[in-house]
């Protein structure tokens, strides 16, 4: 992956994104996150600016600890459930999205576009797929039911003007559309990439650049992404990694099989 | 074989009343287990993703040479690309289905899929679990509120449907209920009877076993009765639901079984490579290294090897007393 | 109460029921029974005719063992989770009966009228109640769900044209009313007395005398019934308790708390 | 206070979302829990007839004087007398009332509903469950098959629906959800943030916990959060739902705590006898005596006494394991 190399700390997009993403929480919430930058970005935030921060895992995990070392390959194997204060069947933990408990949800995707709809179903459509991807998983009722967070790497095949398939809604439409579809509450709040963090536009619920990463432009940023973006009016520029995020990272995945 | 959505609540009496639910032992092979599964039906696996997956079961069903089985799950991995491969099932319903993440999409999936060998019906995962908690609980469906505005609804044609609250007016979803033929779990132990306990991560199974016409255990480890009713808050199956027992250490590998042992990460990797480079042939000569040729399930674990075996273990029992 | 002397054996109208009720049970039945006469009949059951019968508990318990002379003084105390195979939330071992997996529900009530509707919430109907009852408990759901067994004492003021209250659903008005009303399964199916033991005609739905109590005539079944009962074609001389049913009723309820 | 049957869907995130559900410590008095519940609210009483019933708060309730709460429980008993005898409660939602069938019907619950002091609104144990189990899932209804044809259903009036299943056509019960503002819970153990195990019989708890909008745990003992992590898999309640912990030794006395003490079986013969003598004077000879008397709850358990505390403990500590 592209290694940005500012002030002299060595980083990778995967760190990177876990970094600006940790930087979005608040502590105290609690976060449905998924396995790889997600669990990296909430675990991160612990041990930073949010050590009362609860993790929830779609297999079935309340407030979980992560043994720095040993990240679960998976959100349903048992190295998730180290530590933790409860352990719940998979439809009780996924109802307490729909309960309202949860703040955040956090997860990848395959395909992004303009109104923050994932694709994580079908590359090509769903009549004759070119590439038929794992399906949804928890992700369709994380993003049905909150407010989401999603990191990925910023390119022109994953940011596309329209999706070919909403696997996980977002504002479906922009403007009221996703509250008419059914969904008055939660809906996508950021974007993280390695280029930028990105919100929506309140009324149109158009995609909006709020930051960009240090020494990215804007003409990179559009030029990446395959629709035309947004930009606040004040665009803020992202405080580059710090050494102690970082090291937490080096130490919490140290064979690096998650931030490579 | 057409099959009704949800199954009418007569048929769905009917089909419990039929059944011995009497305390009588059920302890028996897999083989003769594999023998309570008709081709056709529907099979619900327990467990999820790459855990407490009854892989043993699952392979005396491909030695058996089942076939058209409607296959549900939370979440399919490995034993579904392996079902497809052997011709076991067709459809597949699930939420999510690949190895899994740092293995990338698996290859085995998308060749079935894409070439349209075989259908993969996807739900969200809570509303997998929650059609089979409906199912469980003995409704035609239940009220759940993701999935609108979505494709994954769009796809499921009229399978999909919302409704009105009548006290609300608020707009809900309507999931349909689901009551698998058949469903198969694998506990870390269990009595004659079937009475189970499960450690750790739950899963779906509870519903499962609940919803399911009829349930297959299978287990590491047999224990006695008095056992159970020593802790009965610990029972989650109850023997009424069961309709076979079948003890086989190691049932899930090369999946994990909490507490017991974890995923047999090499061999998941190896896995991913023989698949990867060739879903067709590689599944083939992986079917017949590992479920066709080892004609006991210890011959099958041999296969894995010893080394494996032992520090799948080591590190499965490592889970939170440490 | 009354006792009945036929053979030398002595035993109340609470043992009559509970050993006439215990006949009733088919080995490997699971049967949802509540405190008093419904637990000692189940019991007894299963000590004798029917060692493979599950008893469920309101209180959420599936195949409990009672103690003798430790009878449990309700569905929802420890006593009743004693060598127990399962102790479950009481919505879900209610479900089972929604499920199907209950064949036979067992209990007692205030008032039963001709097609077995009980009452047990208000004597005088609800608007000017003379006596408030306790109320349906799970009563309700059982008779809803699956077929009934009652015990009760055989008087005119329990035994009424129409109960003042339907608490628990029987044959509501006879003929298909109860499938009419949404309840296609289960139904009222004995009724046990210290007089005789009753069913209902298959296409009315009345409250049909099947056996009398040995030394009961008709016209003593119908002085102690405040509607016209009718009468199987041919009525069968129920058996007497035996002794070594009886023994057991003194062994499980040594201090004649619930046979009194 | 009027109230809407069920919360819509708007107010029951936004009163969640309200709540701090970080990881912190909620350690309190039984008098500082009782200024969390005001005056009109529905609490939800965990336990069920005689068992697990949070006594002691409900003590410093009657003590505070709090008024008006509309009260409701799987199933009520001698609590639910005192709650009306204390002017507490005027309405209380529950299948079943009374002290217990061995001591029949209970004259302080027939004073009042046939003085039309109070309203008892009956729904069947089922509905009851299910309603508390929609309310913790954040539906608004959920299907049923009971309750139709009775007139326990009739006398519900408009709370009562009936809906047809959109897949099956069968007619079914619409129940609607139930999210007391306050749930209040006695457990076994949990620790300062309110993570909960439950021992035994779980009754309706783990529903309520979920419902209720906060829930105020009392316990018969605090024990450390690493007590909790290392058994994950045996917390009932997770802390994110709980707003206050309140260590309290027998504090379901005289009813029972699974596997601590059994009922004060001599007290409650005790409390018959007042009670069915006269129902209004006897009760409130039984409130001076038990409630309003003692000045803590400790001095309570010594107005039961000592020789009764320690034979209901013996009693409860034989429950599956002798």
């Amino acid at each position: 992956m592209t290694k940005h190399q500012p002030k002299g700390a060595t980083f990778t997009a995967s760190e990177l994104l876990a970094i600006n993403a940790a930087r979005l929480m608040t502590d105290g919430q609690t976060v449905f996150a998924g396995i790889g930058v997600p669990l990296l970005a909430a675990t991160l935030a612990q041990h930073h600016a949010c050590p009362h921060l609860t993790i929830l895992f779609e297999g079935g995990v309340i407030g979980p600890k992560i043994v720095p070392g040993e990240l679960p390959p998976s959100t349903n194997e048992q190295r998730c459930t180290r530590r933790a204060a409860m352990v719940l069947p998979i439809t009780d933990v996924l109802l307490l999205l729909q309960r309202g408990y949860v703040d955040l949800g956090f997860m990848g995707g395959a395909q992004i576009d303009r109104y923050g709809n994932l694709n994580s179903s079908f590359i090509g459509g769903p009549e004759n797929p070119k590439v038929r991807l794992p399906g949804t998983g928890g992700g369709n009722d994380i993003s049905s039911l909150t407010n989401m967070i999603v990191a990925m790497k910023h390119e022109k095949r994953r940011f596309v003007e329209k999706v070919d398939f909403i696997t996980s809604p977002g504002w479906i439409k922009g403007r009221d559309s996703r509250a008419k579809s059914g969904l008055p509450q939660g809906g996508m709040w950021r974007v993280v990439t390695d280029l930028a963090v990105m919100g929506f536009h309140e009324e149109t619920r158009e995609m909006t650049v709020l930051a960009m990463q240090a020494g990215v432009t804007r003409e990179k940023v559009q030029e990446n992404t395959g629709f035309a973006l947004r930009f606040a009016d004040k665009v803020e520029v992202a405080e580059p990694p710090r050494r102690e995020e970082l090291e937490t990272l080096h130490h919490l995945d140290p064979d690096r099989r998650f931030t490579a | 074989m057409t099959r009704d959505l949800v199954t009418p609540y007569a048929k769905l009496r009917a089909d419990t009343v039929a059944r011995d639910r009497g305390l009588r032992e059920k302890v028996t092979t897999l083989e003769a287990a594999a023998d309570l599964i008709k081709d056709g039906e529907h099979v619900a696996l327990g467990g999820c993703h790459m855990s407490r997956t009854p892989i043993a079961m699952l392979w005396a069903l491909m030695r058996a040479k089942r076939k058209d089985l409607v296959v549900s799950r939370s979440i399919a991995s490995t034993e579904s690309d392996m079902l497809l491969a052997a011709g076991t099932t067709k459809h597949i319903i699930t939420s999510w289905f690949s190895q899994g993440l740092i293995w990338g999409v698996s290859k085995v999936m998308r060749h079935h899929m894409e070439h349209k060998l075989a259908r993969y019906e996807e739900w969200s995962h809570m509303s997998m679990g929650l059609r089979y908690r409906a199912g469980a609980m003995g409704i035609p469906f239940i009220p759940s509120r993701s999935m609108m505005g979505s494709d994954v609804s769009k796809e499921l044609g009229a399978d999909f449907k919302t409704m009105t609250c009548p006290f609300t007016g608020e707009e809900v979803v309507a999931l349909p209920a689901l009551n698998p033929d058949v469903a198969i779990i694998h506990v870390q132990r269990c009595d004659p009877y079937g009475n189970a306990q499960i450690d750790g991560l739950q899963f779906m199974d509870i519903d499962l076993a609940m919803a399911a016409k009829r349930v297959i255990l299978t287990t590491e480890r047999i224990v006695s009765n008095d056992f159970i009713r020593r802790t009965p808050d610990q029972t989650r199956i109850p023997f009424i639901t069961v309709e076979a027992v079948v003890e086989v250490p190691m049932g899930c590998a090369p999946h994990e079984c909490y507490g017991a042992y974890e995923p047999f990460f090499d061999h998941m990797d190896e896995y991913a490579d023989i698949t990867t480079k060739d879903p067709v042939k590689g599944m083939q000569d992986y079917l017949a290294r590992y479920v066709y040729g080892p004609k006991t399930w210890s011959d099958m674990l041999s296969e894995l090897g010893m080394e494996a075996v032992l520090d799948a273990c080591r590190r499965g029992r490592s889970v939170y007393n440490d």
